[in-house]
């Protein structure tokens, strides 16, 4: 342990001299956020082995919904004490950065897990089974499908409230990754978010075939890429001898000298950095869902419950954007002529291949997956930057894009016919007479998708593509606006289907939901409109977090 | 006294106005509400002219600016006016056979329930043609042009429910478009050259311009004479033209609208007189339409047709002598005067005659009409005396002169041209005493019973048509008679006309005697022979097939065949498949790309298996890639 | 220089706008109210823009009046910057002088019909699908959002509303057919989406494209200027003043994506085929919106924006430019002479005038572009006048096709004239506004380019031959059987029909008014471009039109016959 | 000896782990390749903790271990609910999610 101290006295900015034997001195003050929410989630586990089942659905829902406003809360409070700006440092012994990015992301993944937990805790959308309000969980997870035990389930009127506890124990890790401030935290950040979301992905009450298939892919492919990341961290601390950001970026910068000889073996190997790098980056990759590791995401998306694909789309991708932004703008500045050219290739091939493979799609999850896909190449284009306006721009588009994405699963899972969610487009067609309304939502949603103006879709977009622009990335953009011109297409294919073409007789059904799904709903479209037309508040907000410390 | 210029156009304008928009309560008032009007801006013409007649020669010309119309830079439209003599002598004429033949139409359209619309296009008409006479700028003047063109459209084309009328109708327009971008790029090369259009900066700048450029202008306004004058190449609409009312043949295609091109040319006489190839080809113009005029005419058995070849070839002349400059200028306008007079004269005979044989025109089935009609006849006979350049009467002096003056453009080319002239002399004899026989003279081909019918024969109750109609006809006879003899004492005309058109002795290789001489010769010649073919012996009511031109004539040489081979067909083909390219090619290449993007998308849906392991496999590859990819920037 | 008078360009877009909300919000039974009320919001727009009309001042200096100037999106460099010049002041004007009658021509296309309820049994029953209320809503929208991108002068500010002015469209175009589908409803129902959603690509394509190029222009303000800013009048400025230079191959690139957009819009050959579609699927309402209202903007822009910012490329572009425009014009006139359906043809008709209005503005002389700029407003008044006739026509015999009609000026004269009238217009007849304009662009492309200029005016003959025939099939010849008992034009149709001709007939004899608000902003086009008219080749002394020839003309005209 | 070997001996056993899950089908044995591949990087991380004279690398490997045996926890269970609904546990019959 002392000799950790000791590395990070070599390099870090924010640690003391090594003592005797120092205890590690935690500010809660700054890590508060995390600490309540997997705190709640501790309180979470307790009051499913404690409370009577019928009041833990309340109590639950009260826990998470309280501890994740607090949570948000302290964000606001360490934002406004300057903890963002001026007073940005590392906490935890250097595990953990307090800074600008780190807040504003957090700060919006819980505004997002806010939101998602009210879809979580819809329960008016599905006819009541044996008079009582069921959700889209399974009754009882652990029982087979269409067996006697679900059965006696449904009838005993069970329900899965552990999803409570175990989405906020994810949020936590959300929490975590993008302010991670060495490589082990950010892996131990991951499993901790990854984990829950596999179970999440396995416990849906409709076609659990498909649930537990996509929990199974979700969960191998994740282990396996998490493989290579945990790999890529060991030749990364091989090379620098060091896990801290700010140690390997030391190292990056001036190379092997003033280090003692006997790491002269192995330090400054660029091939070590080099590779370590790349599989660090791939990690990350495959969680924002980028080309060529976005193959879970369709799948994923659509097996999963849809208030769960709601969350993971919108969560996961701003927790692993932080993440890909520190590291590239921490860790690996020193080498950014490497990585560069490297993400414009993954940043073209995403934006493309997202857009063309969602032409051809005939499930509206699957569609939303790759246009996900097609997303995550935009804002990579702002990663790539490599400029505070950069770094904004993402931040912005990000939380743009959450509450979009998050409104546009909660529309989803509106539309119903016998099989529970009608997924597939062809049902769709005529809702836009059947009730305007809705489809009217769904539309504005597609459009701030499409990044037509007067939506904050447009609004993020062009803040990534000036960004990139003026960070000489120009073709890229001609690209970027090309992929988005052939996104426009199946956006608009969704829209003609919703108003354009006759209603089928045995269409799908619209239901009506409680006012949590509503409130949901509503976020999202008021966002989508607030950032589309007024976007100076939010831009600004996201131009002060500009600044990763170090 | 020039405020009242505008009057003039003013006056017409309004009853077309009235009548155009009163709607059904003018029906029955339309007819003489209309004829008031016309009348009207008559009398003010009387009022210039004798105003005008009360200054001297030098300065009749008077002027009256509106308003400034096209303000653009250095492109200024105005809309003045322009009264000099050579204006005055159309606005004189215009309004003049104008106001007789609305009065003529009142009892010519008596039947039509559409009349009211009839007087009101008629008004149009007159307000047309005044403008397009009246304009001190060719921009002004091109609005007048086509506004005279769109009269002459509706005219033509005024019983609709014929499909023949309302094709001759777009035709008639189609042809004059054709000449009208020629007057348009004229005006536009006046405006790169000089800077405005309007007549008199234009034609006073001449002087100091390239020659190319002018012949450019002047062979651009030729092509716009052609298409309104039917001159050969644009002549084809006229023949069709007769679709229309005869009143409206005898106004429009006949004394006024047809003449404009005349007026071009001459009005722009300053231009021509620098360009002598453009004269050239004016000439060239005038001489071939003459004869080709004249040789239709003689083919046609539809009286009105034959007429209008006539007037084609007449029109043939005037072009002629405005192509041969400042010797033929006024002669060109002295014979559009007097064949205004005539022409109008012959075609509201005609239309008498129609009237009384309830509108058949095939002149085979006439015969004997003289006792039947017999004003028609004499006023109908005074007008072909005229036209046949019978001595004494005003087509007499009229081309005499411009035969005369095509001698003395000298050279070869003067007795070329000349020679032409005499011969169509010669040949107008030789059809006008054709259409005459065959129309009043002979025994009828037709019969007033029934019982009476030979078969092909039409049962037939021939009568005079009302006064209201045949005093027109009387007053125009007297004008076809004296007119010319009027004009020629000691050249009155010629000097009224000077100060605007200038005018020069041409010195013919022939003296004027002789000349004359001749042209009693050849008219002699074309009588006769026409006596022989149709006087002595009778008609058949059925065309016989005749000679191989006969046949051409009969077809306007054949003209329409390859105008509808080669435009229309031709066209029709052109555009259908552009038709077709439209959709395959240019829409077709879009609707390619999305088609292949969709194809595109299906092949990579593939790698999309389902199956974890492959997913795994392409991550693996992905990173691969990644890491190569990662190392080769660094080339290690 | 944000003056704090009454922001009256912001409150006429403001007040369609506001309209577009208060209409849609009309219950579902009280459909007539929602027509008067969209009706009276339209009249209101157009009182305001007379407003601008005669606040404009022709001779004022500075580019732009009535301007408004508040910030908005500093991070974006983006400025809500509103002012207009004189071009931009006539196609207001236009804009809010057509939409009352688009609407009162449009007063039933969008009633429900009455097999509606048992086609679509859900939308029948549903008391919440309000389609004219919506129609009517959507139109009012497309307005404000036109009128804000003709007083833009924010290049930022113009392109949102360029861009989202298409969703309105879009459905506009999608959700209300004319009742004159050839092989039933269904088959009409599918290929008018397939007709919105071609609109929407094509344009929104041309509006990404332009997209990249408005971020490249902020990329290179930014990088030159120290802030990005997208205010055409400061660009301008620091162009001038050499401050601002972008590199000739940026210039270049810059320019082909805002030019491409605007030529999808306007729109240009080879990019034409959605417009047919469009219009001919549409009602004839809409139609008359696409091609009098809303591509205008198209056109507009490449005067405002594609000259302005890029004077060089735009003169490096003009001969290609100028041979695209050119087939436009042949292209389009011979394609509308080959049409079978009335809008299809009338479509192809706005193409080749499309072609002139592009071949005005790129001549680079002053009458070329005053012509062009006459042209919008006429083209926009003609077409509307043909066009909604040809509606009506369409709505009494439920057909588009030519070959279904015959003789109808025997039944129905007065609405036989004023397609005439419409016709003659279109083929600009002197006397007619649309021949002034027509006239001008010829003058000003010939001037510079003769060769152009000549081939172009083929196009009159032309269309000389499409109006006629058109109007030769359909109105003359022999009464066809489902002709029969047609009947005339109704009030309300003479409402809208009369005031457009006689606007026609009063701009064909006395444009003055117009011309003098135009030109001085042309002008001022012109020197940013730094194009000066071609001098002629002989200066006549007399300078012409300025005041009457007067008798020394006369003496000379004399002297130049002897 | 020179440390090194063990390197390459952790990049030998990570691969090997790779390869076993792209070709073995039993979800149970994939799952057990993925931890092989942990094992690898946790050997990596002792061998520079090792050649670096510091003891991150082998505090990491701690956390690696726990965070495996959580895998497990979460990866069985799904594992096992799977093979109780389909009655293998064959990861190529889990594909009704495609295209």
């Amino acid at each position: 342990m002392s000799s950790v101290a000791s590395v990070h006295s070599l390099w870090t900015v924010a640690a003391e001299l090594p003592g005797k034997i120092p205890a590690p001195r935690i500010e809660y003050g700054q890590l508060s956020p995390t600490l309540i929410v997997l705190g709640a989630a501790v309180v979470g586990v307790l009051i499913e082995a404690l409370l009577p089942r019928r009041s833990r659905y309340y109590a639950q829902l009260l826990v998470s919904v309280v501890a994740l406003a607090a949570a948000f809360a302290a964000v606001i409070g360490l934002a406004a004490g300057g903890f963002g700006s001026s007073k940005a440092g590392i906490a935890a012994m250097g595990a953990i950065a307090v800074d600008g990015p780190a807040l504003f992301l957090q700060g919006t993944i819980l505004l997002v897990s806010l939101v998602a937990v009210f879809t979580f805790a819809e329960r008016r959308l599905d006819p009541a089974a044996h008079g009582n309000r069921v959700d889209s969980f399974a009754a009882q997870a652990a029982a087979v499908p269409g067996g006697e035990a679900e059965q006696a389930a449904v009838k005993a009127g069970f329900t899965t409230t552990e999803v409570f506890p175990i989405v906020l124990f994810a949020i936590g890790g959300m929490l975590v990754f993008p302010a991670a401030n060495d490589l082990l935290t950010l892996f131990i950040a991951l499993e901790v978010f990854s984990l829950p979301l596999y179970i999440l992905c396995a416990v849906a009450r409709r076609q659990r075939l498909l649930s537990q298939e996509s929990a199974m892919k979700y969960f191998l492919l994740g282990a396996f890429s998490s493989a290579f990341l945990l790999f890529g961290i060991a030749l990364l601390y091989g090379y620098a001898g060091t896990v801290t950001y700010a140690g390997i970026a030391e190292v990056i910068a001036d190379g092997a000298k003033q280090i003692d000889p006997a790491l002269a073996g192995t330090m400054g190997n660029d091939a070590l950095l080099l590779i370590g790098a790349a599989l660090v980056l791939m990690g990350l990759l495959f969680k924002v869902g980028a080309v060529p590791f976005h193959m879970w995401t369709p799948d994923v998306y659509q097996g999963a419950p849809t208030p769960v694909t709601g969350f993971m789309a919108a969560a996961t991708k701003v927790a692993a954007f932080g993440a890909l932004l520190r590291l590239l703008y921490v860790v690996l500045p020193g080498m950014r002529w490497d990585w560069r050219p490297v993400m414009w290739g993954v940043a073209i091939v995403t934006m493309l291949g997202g857009a063309i493979v969602a032409i051809t799609q005939t499930d509206i999850k699957r569609l939303l997956a790759y246009s996900s896909i097609a997303h995550a190449g935009f804002i990579l284009a702002g990663v790539i930057a490599t400029s505070e306006d950069g770094i904004s721009s993402v931040l912005f588009y990000l939380a743009a894009y959450s509450f979009v994405t998050l409104g546009a699963f909660a529309v989803v899972t509106l539309v119903r016919d016998a099989g529970g969610e009608a997924t597939h487009l062809s049902k769709w067609a005529g809702l836009g007479r059947r009730s305007p309304l809705v489809a009217a939502v769904f539309a504005v949603f597609l459009l701030a998708f499409a990044g037509i103006p007067l939506t904050s879709g447009f609004a993020g977009k062009f803040a990534v593509f000036k960004a990139a622009a003026q960070s000489g990335a120009g073709w890229l953009v001609v690209v970027g606006v090309i992929s988005s011109a052939i996104a426009a297409f199946f956006y608009i294919r969704v829209i003609v289907l919703m108003f354009f073409s006759e209603p089928k007789a045995e269409g799908p059904t619209v239901a009506v939901p409680s006012p949590l799904t509503t409130m949901a709903i509503a976020v999202g479209v008021v966002v989508t409109l607030a950032l589309g037309l007024a976007p100076q508040y939010f831009l600004d907000l996201a131009g002060q977090a500009g600044v990763f410390v170090r | 006294m020039e405020n009242l210029i505008a009057l003039l156009v003013a006056a017409p304008l309004v009853g077309a106005a009235l009548l155009l928009c009163g709607g059904k309560r003018l029906d029955r008032t339309g007819a003489w509400i209309g004829s008031l009007f016309a009348v009207a801006s008559f009398a003010v013409a009387a009022v210039l002219f004798a105003d005008m007649l009360g200054k001297s020669a030098e300065d009749r010309a008077v002027h009256q600016h509106l308003f400034s119309w096209i303000p653009v830079g250095g492109f200024q439209a105005d809309v003045g006016f322009q009264l000099d003599q050579l204006s005055m002598t159309f606005v004189l004429l215009i309004t003049g056979v104008g106001s007789l033949i609305h009065i003529y139409s009142i009892g010519y359209m008596e039947h039509d329930e559409r009349r009211r619309r009839f007087f009101g296009y008629l008004n149009l008409f007159l307000a047309a043609m005044l403008l397009l006479v009246l304009a001190d700028n060719y921009l002004l003047l091109y609005v007048g042009w086509e506004g005279v063109g769109l009269a002459s459209y509706l005219l033509i084309g005024f019983w609709q429910h014929k499909p023949s009328a309302a094709t001759a109708a777009k035709k008639a327009f189609l042809v004059n478009r054709v000449g009208d971008v020629g007057l348009s790029i004229a005006i536009m090369l006046m405006f790169t050259t000089f800077g405005t259009f309007a007549f008199g900066p234009v034609l006073a700048a001449t002087g100091d311009t390239s020659e190319g450029k002018l012949t450019a202008i002047g062979l651009m306004l030729l092509l716009a004479a052609c298409g309104k004058s039917a001159q050969v190449p644009l002549q084809s609409w006229l023949g069709d033209a007769m679709e229309g009312p005869t009143p409206v043949s005898a106004l429009i295609h006949a004394a006024t609208m047809v003449t404009a091109g005349v007026y071009l040319i001459t009005r722009s006489g300053a231009i021509f007189n620098a360009a002598p190839d453009a004269q050239t080809a004016v000439v060239a113009v005038g001489a071939v339409t003459l004869l080709f005029g004249a040789i239709v005419g003689c083919a046609k058995d539809d009286i009105k047709k034959a007429l209008a070849g006539s007037t084609m070839s007449q029109i043939g002349y005037m072009i002629l002598a405005a192509g041969l400059g400042p010797i033929g200028y006024a002669f060109a306008i002295m014979h559009l005067v007097t064949h205004g007079f005539f022409k109008a004269g012959l075609f509201l005979g005609a239309g008498s005659v129609m009237h009384g044989m309830n509108d058949e025109v095939d002149m085979r089935h006439y015969g004997g009409l003289r006792k039947y009609m017999p004003v028609t006849f004499v006023t109908f006979g005074l007008g072909y005396l005229a036209i046949i350049g019978f001595p004494g009467l005003s087509g007499f002096f009229s081309k005499d002169k411009i035969i005369e003056a095509a001698f003395a453009k000298g050279g070869t080319e003067g007795w070329i041209l000349g020679g032409a002239a005499l011969l169509g002399a010669a040949i107008t004899a030789f059809y006008m005493t054709r259409v005459m026989l065959m129309t009043f003279f002979g025994e009828k081909r037709w019969a007033e019973t029934p019982g009476a019918a030979a078969p092909g024969q039409q049962v037939q109750h021939p009568h005079e048509s009302p006064k209201v109609m045949t005093i027109p006809m009387i007053v125009l006879a007297v004008g076809s008679v004296f007119a010319g003899a009027l004009f020629s004492v000691n050249e009155a005309f010629v000097t009224w006309l000077e100060p605007v058109t200038s005018f020069a002795h041409g010195h013919s290789p022939l003296s004027a005697t002789a000349i004359t001489a001749s042209t009693i010769v050849v008219l002699l010649i074309g009588v006769g022979l026409a006596w022989q073919m149709y006087g002595r012996k009778p008609v058949p009511a059925v065309a016989p097939r005749g000679s191989l031109l006969t046949r051409a004539a009969r077809r306007d040489l054949l003209q329409d065949d390859f105008n509808h081979i080669v435009l229309v067909r031709g066209g029709e083909h052109l555009t259908r498949t552009l038709v077709y390219l439209d959709h395959s090619v240019v829409d077709g290449a879009v609707n390619g790309t999305a088609a292949s993007m969709g194809g595109l998308s299906g092949r990579l849906r593939q790698l999309q298996s389902g199956f974890v392991r492959s997913y795994a496999v392409q991550m693996l590859g992905g990173a691969a890639v990644l890491v190569a990819a990662t190392l080769l920037m660094r080339g290690v | 220089m944000a003056d704090f008078s009454f922001p009256l360009l912001t409150a006429t877009a403001a007040v369609p706008a506001i309209g577009a909300v208060a209409t849609a919000a009309v219950p579902a039974a009280k459909r007539t109210a929602a027509k008067w009320l969209a009706l009276l919001f339209s009249l209101a727009t157009f009182v305001l823009a007379v407003v601008i009309a005669v606040r404009f001042r022709p001779g004022a200096e500075g580019p732009y009046q009535l301007t408004e100037s508040h910030a908005w999106i500093q991070d974006f460099g983006v400025r809500y910057e509103l002012g207009v010049d004189g071009i931009a002041v006539a196609l207001i004007a236009l804009t809010a002088l057509l939409i009352p009658f688009v609407i009162l021509a449009g007063w039933h296309d969008a009633d429900p019909l009455e097999s509606a309820s048992d086609s679509g049994s859900a939308a029948g029953s549903n008391s919440r699908w309000r389609p004219t209320q919506g129609f009517f809503a959507l139109i009012l929208a497309v307005e404000a959002m036109v009128i804000l991108s003709f007083e833009a002068t924010d290049v930022f500010l113009f392109y949102i509303f360029f861009e989202a002015m298409l969703i309105p469209m879009y459905f506009l175009i999608g959700g209300f057919g004319d009742r004159a589908g050839a092989h039933g409803e269904e088959q009409a129902a599918t290929q008018r989406s397939y007709a919105a959603v071609k609109f929407l690509l094509y344009n929104l394509a041309g509006g990404l494209i332009m997209l990249a190029a408005v971020i490249g222009l902020y990329a290179v303000t930014a990088d030159q200027l120290g802030s990005g800013t997208f205010s055409l009048q400061q660009i301008v400025e620091a162009r001038t003043s050499g401050k601002l230079d972008f590199g000739t191959g940026t210039e270049r690139l810059l320019f082909l994506g805002f030019f491409f957009a605007f030529a999808v819009k306007a729109p240009l050959w080879p990019l034409h085929t959605w417009l047919p579609n469009a219009m001919g699927e549409s009602t004839s309402p809409v139609a008359v919106l696409i091609t009098a209202v809303v591509d205008k903007v198209g056109t507009f822009a490449m005067l405002r924006f594609c000259l302005q910012l890029f004077p060089e490329a735009s003169s490096w572009a003009t001969p290609v430019i100028l041979v695209l425009a050119l087939i436009s014009v042949i292209y389009g006139a011979l394609l509308a002479v080959g049409q079978r359906d009335i809008k299809r043809l009338i479509a192809y008709a706005s193409i080749s005038h499309f072609g002139f209005i592009i071949l005005g503005i790129f001549a680079m002389t002053t009458q070329g572009q005053s012509g062009a700029t006459l042209y919008m407003v006429n083209h926009g008044i003609s077409t509307a006048a043909l066009m909604l006739v040809a509606g009506f026509l369409i709505t009494r015999r439920g057909s588009r096709l030519i070959a279904d009609y015959g003789g109808v000026q025997k039944v129905a004269p007065v609405l036989a004239g004023t397609f005439l009238i419409g016709g003659l217009a279109t083929l600009s007849l002197p006397g007619l506004a649309p021949f002034i304009s027509e006239f001008l662009v010829l003058v000003g492309t010939f001037s510079r380019y003769p060769v152009i200029g000549i081939i172009a005016s083929v196009g009159i003959v032309l269309a000389a031959l499409y109006v006629l025939v058109l109007y030769q099939r359909t109105m003359t010849g022999p009464v066809k059987a489902k002709v029969e008992g047609m009947p005339d034009l109704r009030a309300r149709e003479l409402v809208v029909v009369a005031p457009l001709i006689a606007l026609l007939l009063f701009l064909g004899v006395y444009p003055k008014p117009l011309t003098d608000i135009v030109n001085p902003a042309v002008d001022h086009t012109l020197s940013v471009v730094d194009k000066k008219d071609p001098k002629p080749a002989v200066r006549v002394d007399a300078v012409p039109g300025a005041g009457r020839p007067g008798h020394a003309v006369h003496d000379q005209e004399v002297e130049a016959a002897k | 000896m020179n440390p090194v070997y063990y390197l390459y001996l952790a990049a030998l056993l990570f691969t090997i782990g790779a390869a076993g899950v792209l070709i073995r089908r039993n979800a149970i044995v994939v799952f057990m390749c993925i931890e092989l591949m942990l094992n690898a990087c946790n050997l990596a991380f002792v061998v520079f903790s090792r050649m670096h004279g510091n003891l991150d690398g082998q505090i990491i490997a701690f956390f690696t271990m726990v965070v495996a045996a959580a895998e497990v926890v979460v990866g069985l269970a799904i594992i096992v609910s799977i093979f109780r609904t389909r009655h293998t546990a064959s990861v190529d019959d889990a594909s009704l999610m495609k295209l």
